[in-house]
Parts: structure tokens; C-alpha cells; sequence
């Protein structure tokens, strides 16, 4: 039939290395309260995007999605701040402590944004599980993880066909009361079909040995790069620290 | 080497008898076909020598030991591979690798050596460079397959199949009766596709109404005369 | 449901990160064989669920259905919770790391207070059954509603307002999903009696 | 009066043609069989019909008028009933008499006439008596005749069919193919099953490499000779 496979090592940085980074520079940068250290974080965001490859149009629709969000809190946290007015609403006063906090929260929003697409973000779930395993995150949940994204895309087909086939019979989408009790009845068989699956799958992960324990594969490759990756994450929590203190 | 055995298999479910006082033999490297019609029970008969279904009457020996608790089986599974008829059911793992390796893994081997297992199995299905695609976006013949090498790489001494050409088309099935032809172990082959028994197995049985009956010697073979096959069509 | 990075201050978010490895704890201990494969699958049907728009007049809107998994998992519907914003996180990046745990615990602790409270009413028949089912998806909302202006207010005044605002805007949510949740208990107990 | 016209349809996933320039007419009154492999695009030409899938290429038209966007065939949708290849997919009811009777109340009838309706539709497909019960604990050949029921119920002028047969015991498949050689409708029904075909149709296409081919006039019969039919047996 052929030959044997070869083993093929992954290329690129080890997901342990990305995912320990993306964590503490996350929360260094979460937990500053300067401008500086947000400044800083935000250049650290800009930075780990080289180690995304491309997917500029997607990460740019992201980035808007994430900033919807903080115009709401532009738009409130000033509101809720005592100090200098820029513009009075009645008895309310929009104040430039306030705006300068909402920014600055932003600021941090962002960066944070940014470090996980860079780092984060191209690791596929299976990835991301190993590194978990491997991590010493508790085998039932890497089993939990990793059954959740093998039939996600099982359970939205799953849905489509069950949307599908009401359609067929007359059923039209709508805010009408048959059309939730509609929605509630295909919801119900959509977990219906769900547990019906689970005891199946069960069954077959006995036929293989399957135990309660969840064992990984493995395989992942620590080399220097990632060394490299995690002393600069080091000296960005450092430098965001020695900030925090020049500005206290 | 009996790897198999049922004596006096009685299954029901509430009043209903699936199978009847039913008696069977698995030695090693035989291949034997068990074809019926849906609901006669064949995928039943295969869950109860995986001690997946628990029989009303009758004993099952796997390897000479009588099993009748979920411990017992516990070894059984180790001797025989079942391959699920939906594999959907059998591929829980997101890569076509971790899944390969999950029997070999929870068998006790390391993970250097499960890898070694998984890739070897992977060949011997024709799957090479699959390693690391993800079992949700496999084609049909591919998830077949794929699950084929997740039971091979269990080493077991039986394949138990149930139904392994639903859904596939003529390519993949062809494909899946060449990997199991170039198999060395004992088959039992549970389909309702007469031509492809014929391909992988040389006994047969029928199974109907509870009962087994061996086949004749020379069982009734459909040739396909030309590409259309057995499609009704026009020469023009 | 859930918080952005960047604006919860740190006492929060470490107090969220501890009280989910709690909540997780809980929920996988007792979590065995066919039940932990269930959790799993099931958690995938939840977060399919969740990514269907269902449209509510001119626009749409995405459910929780945290009650219903309180309902079906118990305790394990905190570890599902997870897993699912971990995933959501990575494939859509809605959420964060550091947020993760205060989001956990936001959707993870009424789902599973109000599943667990709401499941000597779901086994009866009749008004009891609605009332609990209704009151399993409507306050399991309530619950996260709260704990996430908890969350803010802790972080500091500065959210106040923006609290305050979230906090109504969501609130009619709690009559939708304890209506969802009702119709989809009352479906699962007519045709899968042994479930309740 | 035409039903449903197919010009020059050409459908395709990526790189893979699955239906190249087909042409079909289906006119009142009609029953036609559609063999072919599975793969062969079966499913695909159904889905064409029903909007379900967009097509690369050509025309469909439904009762003369053509049909591109999902709006034309919602109209389409009520003249023509189509029949899942899998039960489970197409029952979502808790009862039976719910799930015949969902159809007509989504088209706006009150309690009483759906139900009566639906009462009506269960009697033509033989399963009086069988308002009340759970449509997951049906036997496939139930599962069945519940959905076609259910499909009858909206009352359309032509029935598509999607491999009718699949997973049904004989005595099952004998039933399905009596009740719709009982009705007064046009048919489309593909299937792999030719001697099913030849029992609910009388003209014969098959499909293969995306093209339609119309069967000669008598087509190769199957006969069965004895009880165990096509399965290899033994006589002792």
C-alpha cells in the first residue's frame, strides 16, 4: 500500500512556550495601572503579531469588535469619576480623569488583545490541549476540552439539518410564539441527540481501553526559540513592573 | 486457537428475542462474513462478544475464559478490535494521530512507543501524512480508515467490523477491502453487501430471525457486466 | 455573557481565578466513565447552541442556556462553562486569559446553584415543573447579571455607571431564557422521561 | 403540468463537479427512479431541487417558475415533499400525531384541522393507533411511514424521495413500497436499491460522473428464489 509513515516534528514555537508567555505578559499588563506600563504593553501587542502569519483582514475585524466594547466604557466611566468637567449632561459631569481611565483601559484592553492573537490565537485547540496536558491541567478537563471541540462542528451540523428539515415543513423563522416553542423543541433534541451520542462514543472509547483517564500523546518540543520567546516575556513583566514603580 | 466463543447466546431487549440459542466459533485467522437483513440483530451479536450488551442466556468465551461481568471483558477488548459502524463514534479525538494512539495509550505504552504504534498503522491503512489533520474535516472513506488503524493499533488477534462500507462510496470501499485483505488476523464481518464479504472473508453465515445458518459452499456471486454495473441503463 | 480584558483590577481577577479552579475542582471530582464523556459532548451541543442567532423582532440575539446546563450536569456544568469561554476565547476570541476565570465563575456558579436548587421541582409534574424550570433558566441569568456588576463595582467606582447600565440593559434577558429553558425542559422531560 | 424542470444544472463542492449539465423533467403524475452509487450525487440533485443546496450552474424550475434565491422556493417547498434518507433527521416531535400535524400548522391550520389532517395522513400510511406514541421508540419501518406521513400532510403535488429503503427490514421496505404505489402523486425516489425501484417507479434514470442516463425499457429483474434471498444459505 505505501511506506511506512515518518514521524514529522511541528515546526514553529512549542505551545507551552506560547501559551506561558501570552499568560504572564496578559496579566502584567491587566494588572498596571500607569500609562507607561499600558504604553509598554501595547508595544509588546504589537510585537508578538510577527508571531501570527498574516490574517491582517480578520484580526482587523476582531479589533473592532473588541472596541465596541470599550466605547461603552469611553462613553460611561467619565460619568462616573469626580474631577475636571469637559462637558456638562444636567447634573452630570463628563470629566477628564474619567476619559484619560476609560483610555487607559483601553489601551490595556488592546494590548491584551493584541499578545493573545499573536501568541495565543494560532494555536489550534488540539494544540492548545497538549500544551494544557502537558501543563498538568487535570486530565478530565483536557478530555472535556478535547471532546467539546471534536464535535462542535458535528453538533452545528447537527443543528443546521434539524433547522433544515423544519423548514421543509413549513416552519418560518420569526419572533412568533410558534417559532420559539420551535426553536425550544429542536434545542431539546439537539442535547437529546447529544447524550444519545455520548453514550455511543463512551462505548467505543471502552472497545479501546478507555479507563476514565485521559492520557496525552505528547510530543511536544521545547528548543531554544522558545527559550528565547520566554526570557523576552521576562524582561517585558519586568520592564512593565519597573514602570509601574517609576510612575507610582 | 479459539479466540471466540459463543454457546447458547440468547439477547433481548423487553419481549423481543434478537438472538436465539445462538452458537459460533472464531479461530484464528479465520474470516468469516455474517450477512441479514437491518434489525436481525448482527450488530447486537458483535456488542455482545464486546460485553457491550448483556445477553438474557448463554455463555461467551473469549481466549477459552468464560466473561460474564464488564471486568472480565476488560481483557476480551484487548484480544479483539471492534470497528463501530458509524465512525463518527469511534474518531473522539480531534487529530487523526492522538486518535490513532489513544488505544496503545491507555493500553500502557509510553508515549514514544504509541507514537511509533500510531504511525505504523497509519501506514499499513495508507494514511501517511494524515498525522496531524483534524478527524472532524476527514472524508467519509478517510474517517473509515482512520478508525480501521485506531482498533489495529490495539493489536488485537480479531477484527470485529460492523458494517464497514455504509456510506462509502465504491473507491473507498474497494480501498477498505484491500487494507483487510492485507491483514494477517481473524475477521468476523458483519455487512449487508453481499460482493464485498465475498472480497474479505471465506465463510459465511446468515443470521435471521435469531438463528445462525452456514452458507453453501459456493455462494451466489453478482458479476458486474460492464462500468454501470448493476444501474439499469440504455446503450446508445 | 462576559468581561473584557483590560478593565477588572487585579484583587478581582485573582479572586475570579481562584474561585474557578475551586468550581472546577468540584465539578470533575466526582466525574467518571460515561458522565465525563457526556459533560464533553454535551458541552460541545451548548456551545453550538450558543453560536445560533435566533432572531427576536429586527435583530437577533445569541442564548446562555447556563440554568439548562446547571440542570443537566449538576456540578459539572462549571468545568463545561469553562472549557467553553476557553474555547470561545480561542476560536473567536471573545473573552481573555486573564478574564477567564472571572467569566467562569459569572456563568458557572448560578448555573450550577440554581440547576442543583431547581431539580427537586424538575423530577414533579405539572405548575411545580414550570415554575422550576422557568426559574432555573430566568435566575441563573440573574445570578450572572449580578456577579457581574459585582465584578465591576469591586473593580472600582469608575464602573459604576457602566454597571448600573449593563445590569438593566440584560435584565429582560432573564424572561427569555427562563422561557427557553422551560419550553426545552418540557420537551426533554416528555420525550426522555428517565433524564428527570 | 410540468412540476419540476432542471436545465443545464451544475452543481459542485470546491474542485469536485458532483452533477455536470443535467436535464430532468418530472410532470404531474410521474414516477421516476434514480439509481446510482452512493456518492454519485443522488443526495445532491434532491437538495438542487429543494433549494438546499446552490447550484454552480443552470436553471431549476419549480411549477414553470424559476427558482434562484431561498425566497422562490419556499413556494417550491409546499408542491414538493421531500423524504430524508435518515428518519431521525426528519422526526422531531415528542408523538407522532405532533410531529404529522407540525407541518400543516406551520402552514397556518388551526388544532382542529391539522390534527385532523394528520389523522388522515397516519391512516394512509397504515398507523392508526399510533397518535400517541414516542417517535423515538419506533422500529425503523415506523420511523418511516411517520415521516412520510408527515411529508403527506402538507399536501404536495410530488413526493422526492431519498433512498426510502435504507436501514428497513423486508417486510418494512415491502410496506413503504405499497403505501406509495397507493398514491395519486408524482414521484422521484433514488435509491441503490433496484428492485425496490422497479416496485414504486416506472421509468428509470441513473447517475454517474454527474450525468443522467434513462434506462433501457426492461431493466435486469432480481428475483428471489427463496426465503433467504439474496443471502448466502445453506439447506440441511
Amino acid at each position: 500500500m505505501s511506506g511506512q509513515c515518518a514521524q514529522e516534528a511541528q515546526p514553529g514555537l512549542d505551545p507551552r512556550s506560547r501559551l506561558l508567555c501570552a499568560l504572564g505578559l496578559c496579566v502584567a499588563v491587566a494588572v498596571c495601572r500607569s500609562w507607561p506600563a499600558a504604553l509598554a504593553g501595547l508595544g509588546f501587542g504589537a510585537a508578538c503579531l510577527a508571531l501570527n502569519s498574516g490574517r491582517w483582514g480578520a484580526l482587523a475585524r476582531r479589533l473592532a469588535l473588541v472596541n465596541v466594547f470599550f466605547l461603552g466604557l469611553i462613553a460611561t466611566v467619565p460619568l462616573a469619576v469626580p474631577g475636571d468637567p469637559l462637558l456638562r449632561l444636567g447634573s452630570l459631569a463628563f470629566t477628564r480623569e474619567g476619559l484619560m481611565l476609560a483610555l487607559h483601559m483601553t489601551a490595556k484592553g488592546n494590548a491584551i488583545f493584541l499578545i493573545f492573537w499573536g501568541l495565543v490565537q494560532p494555536l489550534s485547540p488540539p494544540r492548545l490541549g497538549s500544551a494544557l496536558s502537558a501543563l498538568g491541567v487535570p486530565d478530565k478537563l483536557c478530555l472535556i476540552l478535547s471532546l467539546t471541540f471534536r464535535y462542535l462542528d458535528l453538533m452545528r451540523h447537527e443543528w443546521d439539518r434539524l433547522v433544515t428539515a423544519a423548514r421543509l415543513r413549513g416552519f418560518t423563522p420569526g419572533t412568533s410564539r410558534r417559532a420559539w416553542g420551535t426553536y425550544g423543541l429542536l434545542l431539546a433534541l439537539l442535547f437529546m441527540r447529544a447524550m444519545d451520542k455520548s453514550a455511543a462514543i463512551h462505548q467505543a472509547m471502552i472497545c479501546r481501553g478507555f479507563d476514565g483517564r485521559f492520557r496525552s500523546l505528547g510530543g511536544l518540543r521545547w528548543r531554544a526559540v522558545d527559550t528565547a520567546l520566554g526570557v523576552a516575556a521576562c524582561a517585558g513583566i519586568v520592564l512593565v513592573a519597573v514602570l509601574e514603580r517609576g510612575s507610582a | 486457537m479459539t479466540l471466540v466463543e459463543l454457546e447458547g447466546l440468547t439477547c433481548g431487549y423487553q419481549d423481543r428475542v434478537v438472538l436465539a440459542d445462538l452458537n459460533l466459533r472464531l479461530d484464528e485467522g479465520q474470516r468469516l462474513g455474517l450477512a441479514g437483513h437491518t434489525g436481525s440483530g448482527k450488530t447486537t451479536l458483535l456488542k455482545a462478544i464486546m460485553g457491550l450488551v448483556t445477553p438474557t442466556g448463554g455463555v461467551v468465551r473469549i481466549l477459552g475464559s468464560e466473561c460474564r461481568q464488564n471486568g472480565d471483558f476488560t481483557q476480551a477488548r484487548r484480544v479483539l478490535g471492534y470497528l463501530f459502524q458509524n465512525s463518527d463514534d469511534q474518531l473522539f479525538c480531534p487529530t487523526v494521530l492522538e486518535d490513532v494512539a489513544f488505544g496503545p495509550l491507555n493500553l500502557g505504552a509510553s508515549q514514544a512507543e504509541a507514537r511509533a504504534v500510531a504511525l505504523e498503522c497509519l501506514s499499513m491503512v495508507g494514511l501517511c501524512g494524515f498525522e496531524e489533520r483534524l478527524t472532524h474535516r476527514l472524508s467519509g472513506g478517510e474517517k473509515r480508515l482512520t478508525s480501521l488503524a485506531g482498533v489495529l493499533a490495539m493489536r488485537p488477534k480479531a477484527l470485529l467490523l460492523d458494517e464497514p462500507t455504509t456510506g462509502l462510496d465504491p473507491e473507498s470501499k474497494a480501498r477498505v477491502a484491500e487494507v483487510l485483505r492485507g491483514l494477517d488476523l481473524a475477521l468476523l464481518v458483519v455487512s449487508h453487501e453481499w460482493d464485498f464479504l465475498t472480497q474479505v472473508t471465506n465463510r459465511y453465515f446468515t443470521l435471521s430471525h435469531g438463528h445462525l445458518h452456514e452458507a453453501a459452499e459456493a455462494p451466489h456471486l453478482h458479476h458486474h457486466v460492464h462500468s454501470l454495473g448493476d444501474l439499469p441503463h440504455s446503450h446508445d | 455573557m462576559h468581561i473584557s480584558e483590560g478593565v477588572l483590577s487585579a484583587p478581582v481577577l485573582a479572586g475570579g481565578a481562584v474561585l474557578a479552579v475551586a468550581g472546577i475542582a468540584v465539578g470533575l471530582r466526582k466525574l467518571e466513565g460515561e458522565a465525563l464523556v457526556r459533560t464533553g459532548v454535551l458541552s460541545a451541543a451548548f456551545f453550538a447552541a450558543s453560536l445560533v442567532h435566533l432572531p427576536i423582532g429586527p435583530s437577533s440575539i445569541h442564548l446562555v442556556l447556563s440554568g439548562l446546563m446547571g440542570a443537566m450536569l449538576g456540578f459539572a456544568a462549571f468545568p463545561a462553562i469553562f472549557v467553553g469561554l476557553l474555547l470561545q476565547a480561542l476560536l473567536f476570541q471573545f473573552g481573555g486569559l486573564t478574564v477567564l476565570g472571572v467569566n467562569a465563575v459569572v456563568m458557572g456558579l448560578p448555573a450550577v446553584i440554581c440547576g442543583l436548587a431547581a431539580r427537586p421541582l424538575l423530577s414533579r409534574s405539572g405548575p411545580a415543573f414550570a415554575v422550576g424550570a422557568f426559574a432555573c433558566g430566568a435566575l441563573s441569568i440573574l445570578g450572572s447579571l449580578t456577579l457581574l456588576y459585582l465584578a465591576l463595582v469591586l473593580s472600582g467606582d469608575a464602573l459604576s455607571v457602566f454597571a448600573g447600565l449593563f445590569f438593566w440593559a440584560h435584565l429582560a434577558l432573564m424572561g427569555i431564557e427562563g422561557a427557553i429553558t422551560l419550553v426545552i425542559l418540557g420537551f426533554l422531560k416528555r420525550m426522555r422521561p428517565e433524564l428527570f
